[in-house]
């Protein structure tokens, strides 16, 4: 082992160029895959946030007694799916219509709104199945004029995060795997450039675990050394578009991270021992 | 020890290198290797040393077999061998010193003694001063001194040499022999291939004679010399092993020498 | 030449899958370049079919005969900056109040809207500065009771714009130096690969135009065949995107393309250039 | 033609391999250089092919002066010149036939006279029949002529072998030493650097002496043994060098050789 990790200093020692590309390497391979991964998380987590505000609206008669009501918001909250009940006057339906449309603003100028309850549901009764069943259940009290909840919308998102998650992952892989390959390239080409270093240990009676060893650390160390480097930068552009774009958008948790770099050190280690399996028998 | 039967090592492009070759080295013997160039001798040492394995026939070192060997039991092997290549195949990116060291350490040597017993070797082939230069930096003869301080230096118990004087001059050639009968004497078998005329003359040791990939002369079997030559003018027509070395079927330089001297 | 051309050959032969690999590697580093580019025209086109429907809202007093809405009509359609002027009617207003508001349709039930005339602008006038000034001219008609034009919706298009094209050429930038680095490096280790052969060459008489021109060629040849293989995949991305999401995105032009390509051999050209050059001085 | 005024080549970490050298060969000389491992030929034949400079004085070769040397010049120079390194440094990824070509090649040869010229060539150091072989294919001797034709191919006006004959049997060594023989008799300088004291013995060309970096003597000026003799005397306290060729002040073994001859 010791003599191992002397090798490892002395193939650091007789490139150290070469290494330290090698490390770059590795270090914007998984910095594009971090990239691509924190534009992943955050559309997930965006798309969290549209999503919790998956709303049913029962719009209420004009003439309904506010007891009625507030029994039959009691009621709602109780169902399992549902994770908040609120009830809007007119008068803050109106407000709100307002402020939320903004530019359409003056449209509202004379308007009149029906008052409604507002519901939104757990979770996990989201998908449209769930949204439709207890819109069915709402819109059985009598005093309900209307409910709504925007089918098109929900199966909209659906079908949008779906796509996100399948681009991501797409994105992800194909990262992945150049990353892989780059690895395997940078030590697959210093197999062959020492090659006849290699040939000369072996005939003065170096086994092949012997050989191996040096490449298989310098592939882990490169890994957790370009992991490292990789997370820094990603870091740093993360926060670099958080100043750009005003906004605190979300970055790995610590633990995520670490598995990050872990993987990184597992890449270099595979990309190392697959190519230094392939090249030791042809050597 | 080594035992050669029938071994026949044939090449894609350039042909058959040896043909049909029994050969048995002894314990403690000490074999002179010679004949022209392209004749076979350093083929028949990398079959010992299992850099190659035979076409047809058997190479047997030190119980390992060529036909049944695992890859794991040629680095065994090894170790215990010390092989001094034509091309000297120094590490470049290593001293001297660490050259020779690293064959000591591949065996799993104790760490603490390598430096001393390495420091020991490069100064009986007069390289005390240089254990810190790089091959680059090692003049020829040099460098074939350190590859044979480190061919010696995990006492073998058999010694490959291929032609280790080529580069040297007459007094460092002395000194190498003289270095190669101590080990010998203390029991390590010697093979060793040489261009060398004088260093033949000189001493009373077996000799081989190769030719076309066939051994000729061999001193301590002389009955060889008459079935390679009948076999020579038998297939002279047919051979279709390249002829640089001569006319077919002359006695070739080491046997003529001998017979004038 | 033909001697180069020959020693091109045997480079490639020496080492095919070196030399595959190196392709490959442009192509991906240009493939990364390409998407991002593609993902930057997609967001700069997007933005310009927004943008080309910045507008500007007179509403219009309730009892403004007719004809003088004609005559208005007509003058802002001379002024030099604006592309298209429409009148839209109460009763239009309201249909399309409830078609785009979708969702919000039942507000407006019991609505009235006001009559407007919409003007859109040429390309080059719709800076905010432009805007504001046309907007204050129509607001000199009397009949005008009110002039809209979303002072702070053109203001934040501009600077998504902005954001867009910075990000745009930092990820592009960032991309092509990781491309000049793993061509150079490529070469590099090509190079160290044959420090000893060029050594050689140079000890028989071999001047270093003669040694460098392979690589140089290497370089290019290499350059143009990633450059091609990338076009390739990005157009591959590219229509599969469109698949998926299910709209036709816009791709490079012949020209562009064929820039791209250049581009890939430039880029593989001076990658080898500087690379053999820093390498021969020390061989 | 050649000439060295006052060499001195000193290395950073091995020490001086060549101390004060002076040195004249005319246009076509052939002169052996000996001298016990590491006393500095081949680093006197590297500075006549500039591949390394001198870190005092001066080396001349056909015009071109190493302090004032540009890189170009350095191409068109070894166009002219024929190397036979220790080493033999062929092209891996080349035939033998290749190797030789490229040298013509270089020097912008017109290609349809090429392949005839190499041919001739590879037959006259015995290697007719090995020209498509590439160099691990071939024998320690077969590369050595390889790298003989490749220096002779472009009909040098120096031609500078470093041990051309060490991996050579003795007919083959004979062969060769006649080819040089009759390139020199055609008017181009040898330049040979040798340990065969046996050539040295049987031919009466010009041989100079080296030991620890200098000359110690020259056949062609008598007075530069007892000038060296006197100045190592003078300097043995001081001297640096490593004595791995022996005692200092020793009378080295090719001057030896024909003293007893
Ligand atoms: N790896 C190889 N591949 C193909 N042919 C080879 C190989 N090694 C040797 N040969 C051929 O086999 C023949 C014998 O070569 P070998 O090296 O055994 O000769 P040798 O007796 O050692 O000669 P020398 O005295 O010149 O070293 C040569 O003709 C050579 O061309
Ligand atoms: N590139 C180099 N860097 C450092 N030292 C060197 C270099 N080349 C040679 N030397 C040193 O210079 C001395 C003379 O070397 P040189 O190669 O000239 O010897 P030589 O006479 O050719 O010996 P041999 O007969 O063994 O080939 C040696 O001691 C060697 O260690
Ligand atoms: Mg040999
Ligand atoms: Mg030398």
């Amino acid at each position: 082992m010791r003599l191992a990790l002397r090798e490892v200093l002395l193939a650091v020692r007789r490139a150290p160029l070469l290494s330290a590309l090698g490390v770059i390497t590795i270090a914007f391979s998984l910095f594009a895959f971090g990239l691509f991964g924190l534009v992943a998380i955050n559309i997930r987590d965006a798309l969290r946030q549209v999503e919790s505000r998956v709303e049913i609206r029962a719009f209420i008669a004009d003439a309904t007694p506010i007891e009625a009501i507030v029994t039959a918001v009691g009621d709602i909250g109780e169902f399992p799916e549902v994770a908040h009940v609120d009830y809007v006057s007119p008068d803050s339906a109106l407000a709100r219509a307002r402020r939320e449309l903004g530019e359409f603003a003056d449209v509202f100028e004379a308007g009149v709104l029906p008052g409604s309850i507002e519901i939104r549901l757990k979770q996990d009764f989201r998908d449209p199945r769930s949204v439709k069943m207890i819109a069915a259940r709402v819109g059985s009290y009598s005093f309900v004029d209307d409910v709504r909840y925007g089918e098109d919308w929900v199966a909209k998102l659906y079908q949008i995060r779906t796509i996100a998650t399948i681009v991501g992952v797409v994105l992800g892989l194909a990262f992945a795997i150049v990353a892989v390959i780059i690895i395997g390239t940078t030590i697959r080409m210093a197999v062959l450039a020492r090659a006849r270093e290699i040939g000369i240990m072996r005939l003065v009676g170096a086994t092949d675990a012997f050989v191996r060893l040096p490449f298989l650390i310098d592939g882990f160390v490169k890994g957790v050394l370009g992991g490292f480097l990789a997370l820094g930068l990603t870091w740093l552009a993360s926060s670099l578009i958080d100043r750009a774009l005003g906004f605190q958008t979300v970055f790995f948790s610590t633990g995520f991270a670490a598995l990050g770099v872990l993987g990184g050190a597992l890449i270099g280690l595979a990309g190392s021992a697959i190519s230094v399996g392939r090249q030791l028998r042809r050597v | 020890m080594i035992r050669l039967t029938h071994v026949t090592k044939e090449y894609a492009r350039t042909g058959r290198a040896l043909d049909d070759v029994s050969l048995h080295v002894a314990k403690g013997e000490f074999v002179f290797l010679t004949g022209p160039s392209g004749s076979g001798k350093s083929t028949l040492l990398k079959l010992i040393f299992m850099e190659e394995r035979p076409t047809l026939g058997e190479v047997r070192v030190s119980g390992i077999n060529s036909a049944t060997l695992h890859r794991g039991d040629v680095a065994q092997l090894r170790r215990k061998l010390g092989v001094v290549f034509q091309d000297f195949r120094l590490l470049d990116d290593r001293t001297a010193h660490a050259n020779v060291a690293f064959a000591l350490e591949v065996t799993g040597a104790a760490e603490p003694s390598v430096p001393a017993k390495v420091s020991r070797l490069l100064m009986q082939v007069g390289l005390a001063s240089k254990g810190l230069a790089y091959p680059q930096e090692l003049s020829g003869g040099e460098q074939q001194r350190v590859a044979i301080a480190r061919a010696l230096v995990n006492d073998p118990f058999v010694l490959i040499a291929d032609e280790p004087t080529g580069n040297l001059d007459d007094r460092a050639t002395r000194g190498v022999f003289q270095l190669l009968r101590e080990i010998n004497a203390a029991g390590t078998a010697v093979v060793m291939a040489t261009h060398n005329l004088e260093l033949l003359r000189r001493s009373e040791y077996r000799t081989i004679d190769m030719l076309h990939g066939r051994i000729v002369s061999d001193t301590a079997d002389p009955s060889a010399a008459e079935r390679a030559a009948a076999r020579i003018v038998e297939d002279d027509e047919t051979a279709r092993f390249p002829g640089d070395a001569g006319p077919k079927g002359q006695t070739s330089a080491a046997a003529r020498s001998r017979t004038t001297a």
